[in-house]
């Protein structure tokens, strides 16, 4: 299983999904209305690393981050 | 890196930081520290950390700082910071004034454009995401085009 | 502008700064700190103020700070600072970052070109003009060359 | 009478003098072989304010002060 965590301002609890790799997470979340401006706007991460590109495979125990737009300070 | 829950005490953090590199023979210190300002009706601010990548961004930062002969040093406030409160302090020690002075404001930046870090105005008792203000992390987006 | 003699006690000047200012709606506070470092076999560094033209000086940094919104403060020792001592502190408040980020790079780039002050290296208890590292001001040689 | 002083590292005593303007000081100044190198690399002020030519004129009373290369901080 994957777990996917909505950080910061995105209201959504996280989820456990039975996927191989990210593009499957996208056709997933963007069936999601409430989801649509944040895929627009968020940083994807992976196991605590940002990722650049889709390309990549999930394995068991993995965890992927979506990170909103930012203002620390 | 320094994680604090409210507001920082900066005048403590300074003394600190600054005894703490007293005898390391860098020749300039520069602090920046962030205050939250009166405007818009807020009664304060607040913030979310997501701490596991603020650490490998910090991390990357440092490894920056030595190729450069400077430390870098950072507090941050976790929750609800009042009015003229202070919520941010990052800090350059290095050998040279110039290195110093280029580096606190690469770093101040990438940190706003970067870390992990939510803001949220306080207004009337409610926690309001600070959206006009907040800038899209770099790549981001990856699920929102069309596949 | 806040001239002291010998070194300067920088944790409380940079608390007094910080409090003076706390109630005035600034965003950013950056100080920057210059500590004498060990080179060059020295004990430490003494200096010589010329006061009249350093306060004039420093008004025309204050009436630019003003036009953006922002202040400046400075704090300088007179006389000897041995190593690992401050001997200089200058910070800026503004309510936003950039303009504090510019402006402190600016005034302390202009004080070590333009400020009426002296450096000497204290080598074996002599008073050695720091001659290589200074900078002639603006406009030197008029009375130098021929008429 | 013009009083001029000699700043910072000069070590050279106040002069008072009976001159006019600062075509009359450099000529004066000039004879002093001590001094060649600080009059290369020295500002000038008229009453503490730094001058950027020679074509002041002055009065009973001025002040004129040298000030060689700076180095704050």
């Amino acid at each position: 299983m994957i777990r996917v965590e909505f950080l910061g301002p995105i209201q959504k609890a996280p989820l456990e999904l039975d996927i191989d790799n990210l593009n499957q997470l996208r056709s997933i979340l963007q069936k999601d209305e409430e989801l649509q401006e944040w895929l627009q706007n968020s940083a994807v991460a992976l196991n605590d690393t940002l990722v650049s590109s889709l390309d990549v495979a999930l394995k068991d125990g993995d965890k992927v981050s979506l990170l909103p737009p930012v203002c620390g300070g | 890196m320094y994680l604090y829950d409210g507001a920082l005490d900066v005048p403590k953090i300074l003394k600190q930081w600054y005894d703490s590199e007293r005898d390391s023979n860098y020749g300039a210190y520069i602090p920046f520290v962030g205050t939250v300002r009166s405007e818009d009706n807020i009664s304060g601010l607040s913030f979310d950390i997501y701490e596991p990548i603020l650490e490998s961004w910090f991390k990357s930062w440092q490894e920056k700082a030595k190729l450069r002969g400077a430390i870098i040093k950072m507090a941050h406030s976790r929750g609800d910071v009042m009015l003229h409160e202070s919520s941010y302090i990052a800090a350059v020690f290095s050998p040279k004034r110039r290195v110093a002075l280029e580096f606190i404001d690469e770093f101040v930046e990438d940190f706003k454009a970067s870390a992990p870090i939510w803001k949220y105005d306080l207004i009337e008792g409610e926690r309001v995401y600070a959206k006009d203000r907040s800038t899209a992390i770099k790549g981001s987006g990856l699920l929102g085009g069309q596949s």
